[in-house]
């Protein structure tokens, strides 16, 4: 109970200051100081976790083991920066031509602390009606903060991303309940308790489990935008404002997916994963090279990167397919580090430049050079150049696809992945050369590389220390 | 009020017509003559709250028309030919307006009889627009009708179900009520002037009252000011209410349409209450009023509340309606710049974002403003929406002016002599707009000319226009909407 | 013919009860609008009336006009005296389901030429309009039926609905969204709300009041009695529809079921009053739509019957 | 017991057909109301059955909530936006209706093909029911081109999945039907917020429209 209070806390306190505190520079300080607190406190709370217990127990239903943690952990460092981050976009944003409302800035802050709580929920939900309930409050949360901008395209965005998800997430819920009706088989009662479930794996209506499979797959595959239900998310990360879209993608998509790996989890107990296996493997891949593809073409800076989040959750979807939670842990963490990290200095790239369009940005390494060499970078962290933590990961589930002998869908991945890095380094070549356009409004450029720099170190580091052993202790 | 008479050469006319009309501020009121050897072009100056009249003298029996530039004068055109056998050069399609077939061509009724001695014949073309085309079909509805209801001819175009053009042919109610008033003395004017629509009986009492106090030089006392405006609102609520239910029959919501009837009745009694007649007739007179209701003020009262609580709920039930509200949108749209061009008034005016209201500009001060709201969707849910709101209105007004009724004597002693040689008009708001009595004296202050312009008068070309395109079930609707008067027209 | 017992009920009925019904829905309209209303049997009053006053024939006319009416009258008579309309057996038997619709199309037909004969621009286009109307609503009238006949396995009427109670083999679904179908379409056929309105003026909205316009004297009154059949013979399918539903859920005595039906058709007239006293007409364009729901009820009703079929 | 169950659903799955055929968005949200009441009473019906007494409370949930509060909400948002008939997207909205008759011959099939509920006793019917009110809600959220309909729509299919699990399952637990309710509630009004902010900033609800993002 007393972990409960800890997790609630900062959140909670956070929301509090920001209904009742007016003045915004207190606030962003203020909030971002106790997100890197909560951060500090939940390593507290789940060091004993790593070091011998099997399971923090919440609540009924609510528990994290270690590998929820290390979920948990990972959003709260994404949000954490992203609202640290976001303190100087709104400083910025206050100051520009048609300067955001305090009101909307609060209510912002608001939102993502309440975002922030439901992200953290999802991950400790050991029962599949909580899980389902937590990310579809994901979504009812953070539509508020795509419309932060208030325009009409961001409210178009919203409303796709409000109406395709609720269907998405009304599709999970079909699966959820075929999922419970599977159980009655095994239990008379039914349960949705996830430790249950795989207990009684064995015992399911397997016709009914794998139908409930499919549809909550489809479900949580829409939130985490996987080819062809991916129409929405370019459209959201590119009109929230850089601090929300980095939330959406360095921790919003690892939720989704993250309930996708639940459910592989009682599919593997149940001992017909092959199913799933194939499903996820080729969504995945498909995915990728979809992405990939879409990449190409792309006019807004921000939609670029989107499409990279879909090929990156591509990525997640063939790693949760080897069957190594592990694997899927280290890629979402790599991919989150990145591309908030690319997704900040965007945000500082566009506020400076006045304009979303891939053409209307030239020349970023001549006027902010700080910023120029760590969008490249973390660019290439995306991409997976070796030495960061991407390359690492991508590697070593390919060569997990190797060993199983998926031959075709490792060279799908490839063309991919190939086909990505050429068509981002192009964009970005365009990006940081040529000749910047006169009016732009570079905005305190150390500071504001500050987040950014660190997360991309954070990559690299990962990069370097990653190891087998390593990872074997998120092997259940 | 007693207007400004100004002499205008017959070519410099129509220009400054034009540049009057170019004001927002400025309306055409009228246009007519005074023996058919001069026109009488009355003018209204709404921000200065003035009357003016062009007098252009012309020799001969054609003057030229202006209609082709002010497409609002065709109606007025039209009459002058019927009335006076003037031919304006250039109208486009000159048809008869007040007269109809049983007229003879040598039949002008405002033309002196020593004119129709000399045998003049005036030729009526009397054919209807040709709609060319394969499969267009003509309806010829009325002018009688199968229900109860005044003549007039329509001559639909079809093609299909759809409407392609509306001819209207009016004048079988044709009475001879400008020539009337013109014979009768001065004392029995106000009985021929409120039957020239009796629906409208006290807005035309009122108008003719007012020309004839401002020819006499008369101050009404303000008590009767107050009085006649209870009694233009009684009328204006009980025809709305009225033409509420006359649209729900048409839609066939038969329940809605009675309780409306029964309302009505109610506000008869309102009526009744005031001045002795359900119909608000032989009330108001040159001077004040004819009856003092003081004593039955209280029951007035007492009538009022529930019947605005009645009112209410079945007003709400009737548009807040899903279907009705469905029914009525889109119906026989009337696009502002077309209510404007073709000077419409009152309800369907404002229903056109045309908000112009006669109560706003040219009533006595003392009054209480009333609110005016104004929709520019031009179709037949707006026409009905204002005429909802209208009825609040009118509510407010009446309780307003129960409120803060002055004392004081109700009428001052009739006028015997009004000033010679000069004209004056009367605007007042009837419930379907502005309707204007004009009265020109001679040199012996005798009444030389007596026009009324009818506010249907303005508006049904506006219906004409506005069933184009609609279904031919939807004309009844449309008709409804507008509410327009034969019997006012056809003077 | 024998005077049987049923046949003296049936012969009372059809004498009386499309009066009644009209009476009835006249008088619960009146009510709903504060009005005393007319007498109940005013309908016959009025076709005595009418009887005994002479006619007026425009000059344009030509035989088919007068035709027309005696041939509606006709027709609808042999449909009444062939059709169960209560589910006691008719006294002419064998009246197919196609027979039915077809002797109902002569019937329009020789209405619509008659009034278009008469060459008054009203009833030439409102000539039109019931063809138009009756086109679109003739699918989901049809289509009804023949769920019914599907589910009965059998194309004649009297076989459909003078089947034995206990042992009838359609199912309620069948029975129930037939009836609504029935209903529906029956709207568009009677020329009622919210498609047309029967006590209207507006000559320009007038469907079968327009045209009939120009008929006068007995000619008039056969065209009101043909009428009042047709509403009678609709009704009473679809009475029989509800209340053999019902049946499938409240067991009623079989001698009780011609009472049932009257009662059931009582209630539909003052459902259809209901209807006509607080629903909108229709505009023009928007009938389809109305209809639309009616063919949707037949869809249903032979979706039914068809997966019903399949699992006896 | 059951077959009653069977009856409410079927109703209900009628009542969402007849609802896609209306362009009417108080006709529509009406129909809703109707359709979603049926459901609670098969709630009730299936509450009876069980002997559940938490199933009760849903019934009393789904009332207030889903039969009252939103077609209220909804129909008072259409009001103040004037949205009044939608004038239907891909499909002249008649056809709509018998799109989705077909759509119910088409969920009846899958009921019967799929290899559902064969053990725990409740009718097939029941599951068309569910299905074919899936089904209808996504044609209905296709074929309109109000913000609005959307909604409806998703409303729709929401009551599909809902029934599908009363009918189907032997009650979800309590906490979720619950949450699940409130889920409804709180989306329905965030989406009621944001259609108001759509009429307000592109005055027209039509989604169809709403394309500046296309690229």
């Amino acid at each position: 109970m007393n972990d409960l209070v800890l997790i609630l806390s900062i959140p909670i306190a956070a929301t509090l200051l920001a209904i009742f505190c007016p003045k915004i520079a207190v606030l962003s300080r203020t909030v971002s100081l106790a997100l890197w607190f909560y951060f500090a406190i939940l390593v507290y709370l789940f060091a004993p976790l790593f070091a011998s217990k099997q399971a923090i127990y919440l609540f009924a239903g609510l528990s994290a083991d270690r590998i929820a943690a290390a979920f948990i952990l990972l959003t709260v460092i994404i949000s954490a920066s992203a609202i640290t981050q976001a303190g100087i976009f709104f400083e910025h944003e206050l100051l520009s031509e048609n300067p955001a409302e305090n009101l909307h800035v609060r209510q912002f802050y608001i939102l993502a602390m309440l975002f922030l709580l439901s992200m953290i929920t999802v991950f400790f939900c050991q029962n599949l009606g909580f899980l389902w309930m937590s990310i579809e409050a994901t979504t009812l949360l953070s539509a508020g903060l795509v419309y932060f901008h208030r325009s009409q395209n961001s409210l178009e965005a919203t409303w796709k991303y409000f109406i395709i998800c609720s269907v998405g997430i009304a599709l999970a819920l079909l699966g959820v309940v075929l999922i419970y009706a599977s159980s009655q088989y095994a239990c008379s009662e039914g349960t949705l308790a996830i430790p249950e479930l795989i207990r009684l794996a064995g015992l399911l209506n397997i016709p009914l489990f794998k139908l409930g499979f499919i549809f909550a797959f489809l479900g949580f595959a829409t939130k985490s935008g996987v080819f062809p239900l991916h129409s929405w998310l370019p459209d959201a990360y590119s009109e929230a404002p850089a601090p929300a879209s980095a939330m959406f993608s360095g921790a919003l998509l690892n939720c989704a997916l993250y309930a996708i790996m639940r459910l592989c989890d009682i599919c593997r107990a149940s001992g017909h994963f092959a199913a799933a296996f194939s499903i996820l493997l080729w969504a995945g891949s498909i995915t990728v090279i979809a992405a990939a593809i879409f990449l190409v073409h792309q006019h807004g800076i921000k939609r670029l990167w989107a499409y990279s989040s879909i090929e990156n959750a591509g990525l997640m979807l063939v790693a949760i397919a080897t069957g190594s939670w592990s694997l899927f842990l280290l890629q979402a963490a790599n991919h989150s580090l990145a591309k908030t990290s690319l997704f900040l200095l965007s945000g500082n790239i566009i506020q400076a430049t006045g304009t979303k369009q891939l053409k209307d940005i030239r020349g970023v390494l001549t006027f902010c050079p700080v910023w120029g060499v760590l969008l490249a970078l973390s660019a290439f962290a995306v991409t997976g150049v070796p030495p960061f933590g991407v390359f690492i990961s991508e590697w070593l589930i390919l060569n997990e696809l190797m060993v199983m002998g998926q031959f075709l869908p490792v060279a799908i991945l490839l063309a991919g992945l190939a086909l990505a890095f050429i068509a981002v380094s192009v964009h970005l070549g365009q990006i940081l050369f040529g000749v910047p356009k006169k009016n732009f409004r570079i905005f305190r450029p150390t500071l504001s590389s500050l987040v950014p720099g660190l997360l991309l170190l954070g990559s690299l580091v990962l990069g370097f220390t990653v190891t087998p052993s390593l990872l074997a202790v998120f092997t259940p | 009020m007693i207007s400004i008479i100004e002499p205008k050469d017959e070519m410099e006319l129509l220009p400054a017509l034009k540049q009057w009309l170019q004001n927002d501020e400025h309306r055409l009121g009228l246009i007519t003559s005074l023996d058919g050897k001069q026109l009488v072009t009355l003018l209204l100056d709404l921000a200065s709250r003035q009357a003016k009249c062009w007098i252009t003298e012309f020799a001969g029996d054609s003057y030229r028309s202006f209609t082709s530039s002010v497409p609002q004068a065709h109606w007025f055109e039209r009459a002058l030919f019927d009335m006076y056998g003037l031919l304006p050069k250039g109208h486009p399609r000159l048809k008869p307006a007040l007269l109809n077939e049983a007229y003879s061509g040598i039949f002008a009724p405002l033309r002196s009889l020593a004119e129709h001695d000399e045998g003049k014949s005036y030729e009526r073309d009397l054919s209807y627009m040709d709609v060319g085309g394969e499969g267009v079909y003509e309806v010829p509805v009325g002018p009688v009708h199968a229900g109860i209801i005044e003549p007039g001819h329509f001559r639909l175009s079809c093609m299909g179900e759809r409407i392609l053009n509306l001819e209207i042919r009016l004048g079988f109610l044709h009475r001879g009520v400008e020539k009337r008033l013109t014979e009768v003395p001065l004392t029995k004017t106000r009985f021929i002037a409120e039957a020239v629509a009796s629906d409208t009986a006290a807005a035309n009492a009122i108008a003719s009252a007012q020309a004839i106090e401002s020819l006499a030089g008369l101050v009404v006392p303000e008590k009767a000011v107050c009085l006649r405006a209870l009694a233009l609102e009684i009328e204006r609520l009980s025809m709305h209410v009225c033409d509420l239910g006359g649209m729900a029959a048409d839609l066939g919501c038969g329940a809605i349409s009675a309780a409306f009837s029964r309302l009505r009745g109610s506000v008869f009694r309102l009526g009744e209450l005031l001045s002795g007649s359900r119909f608000l007739r032989a009330y108001i007179l040159p001077g004040g009023v004819a009856r003092d209701a003081d004593r039955y003020l209280a029951e007035f009262a007492r009538t009022l509340k529930p019947l605005r609580k009645e009112l209410n709920v079945v007003i709400d039930s009737f548009i807040s309606d899903a279907m009705v509200l469905e029914r009525l949108d889109g119906v026989g749209v009337l696009s502002p710049a077309f209510a404007k061009e073709f000077g419409l008034v009152g309800v369907a005016g404002r229903a056109s974002a045309v908000s112009y209201d006669v109560r706003k500009v040219f009533q006595n001060k003392i009054l209480p403003e009333p609110r005016i709201r104004f929709e520019s969707a031009g179709d037949a849910l707006s026409r009905t929406k204002i005429r909802v709101f209208e009825i609040g209105t009118s509510l407010d007004l009446i309780e307003q002016l129960l409120a803060s009724l002055p004392s004081g004597p109700i009428a001052v002693a009739a006028p015997e002599l009004l000033v010679p040689d000069s004209i004056a008009v009367g605007i007042v708001e009837a419930f379907r707009g502005e309707l204007i009595h004009m009265i020109s004296t001679d040199n012996k202050g005798r009444i030389k000319r007596y026009a009324v312009k009818d506010p249907s008068l303005n508006n049904w070309t506006g219906l004409a226009i506005a069933v184009r395109n609609n279904f031919l079930a939807d004309f009844p609707v449309c008709n409804k909407s507008f509410g327009l008067s034969y019997s006012g027209h056809d003077l | 013919m024998i005077l049987t017992s049923a046949n003296l009920v049936f012969i009372v009925t059809l004498t009386i009860m499309p009066f009644l019904l009209i009476g009835v829905i006249k008088k619960i309209k009146a009510c709903f609008q504060n009005r005393v209303g007319p007498p109940v049997f005013q309908s016959l009053y009025n076709l005595v009336k009418l009887f005994n006053k002479d006619e007026i024939l425009s000059k344009d006319c030509s035989w088919i006009f007068r035709s027309g009416p005696l041939i509606s009258f006709s027709g609808m008579l042999l449909l009444c005296l062939s059709v169960p309309w209560l589910p006691l057996q008719p006294p002419v038997p064998g009246c197919d389901i196609f027979l039915f619709v077809y002797v109902l199309a002569l019937i329009r037909f020789f209405s619509i030429i008659s009034s278009i004969d008469a060459g008054s621009p009203f009833s030439s286009f409102a000539a039109s309009r019931e063809a138009t109307l009756s086109f679109l609503a003739e699918p989901a009238f049809v289509l009804a039926l023949v769920a019914l006949g599907i589910s009965a396995h059998s194309s004649d009427l009297a076989l459909i609905f003078g089947q034995p109670i206990e042992n009838n083999r359609i199912p309620l679904s069948v029975w129930f969204f037939s009836g609504l179908a029935l209903f529906l379409s029956g709207i568009v056929e009677l020329s009622r709300m919210p498609i047309d309105d029967p006590s209207t003026h507006l000559e320009l909205t007038m469907v079968h009041e327009a045209m009939v316009i120009e008929n006068s004297g007995p000619n008039l009154a056969l065209v009101e009695w043909s009428y009042a059949l047709k509403l009678l013979l609709f009704f009473g399918l679809i009475a029989q529809c509800f209340v053999y539903s019902l049946s499938k859920i409240i067991a009623l005595p079989p001698l009780l079921l011609p009472l049932s039906v009257l009662v059931v058709m009582l209630a539909l007239g003052c459902l259809t009053a209901m209807i006509e006293s607080f629903s909108v007409k229709l505009s023009w364009g928007k009938n389809p739509d109305f209809i639309a729901y009616a063919v949707s009820m037949s869809l249903l009703s032979s979706l039914a019957a068809f997966a019903m079929n399949g699992g006896s | 017991m059951m077959n009653e169950v069977n009856l409410l659903t079927v109703t209900a799955a009628v009542f969402a057909i007849m609802m896609s055929g209306s362009g009417q968005s108080r006709t529509n949200l009406l129909l809703y109301a109707m359709q979603t009441f049926f459901i609670a009473l098969a709630c009730l019906a299936q509450a009876e059955a069980k002997g559940s007494p938490e199933l009760y409370t849903v019934v009393i949930g789904i009332i207030v909530i889903k039969v009252l509060t939103v077609p209220y909400f909804l129909s008072w948002l259409a009001n103040k936006i004037e949205a009044r008939s939608d004038p239907g997207a891909f499909l002249p909205i008649p056809l709509t209706m018998h799109v989705s008759i077909l759509l119910f011959a088409l969920s009846h099939f899958l009921a019967l093909g799929l290899p559902l509920f064969k053990g725990i006793g409740s009718v097939a019917s029941d599951a068309t029911g569910a299905i074919s009110l899936l089904l209808t809600g996504m044609l209905f959220m296709l074929t309109r081109r109000f913000a609005l309909g959307q909604i409806i729509g998703f409303l729709t299919l929401e009551n599909g999945i809902f029934l599908f699990a009363v009918t189907q399952t032997k009650g979800m637990p309590f906490i979720i039907e619950m949450g699940i309710l409130l889920d409804v509630l709180v989306a329905v009004m965030i989406g009621g917020l944001f259609v108001f902010r759509i009429q307000k900033s592109f005055e027209h609800i039509d989604v169809t429209q709403l394309n500046g993002l296309k690229e």
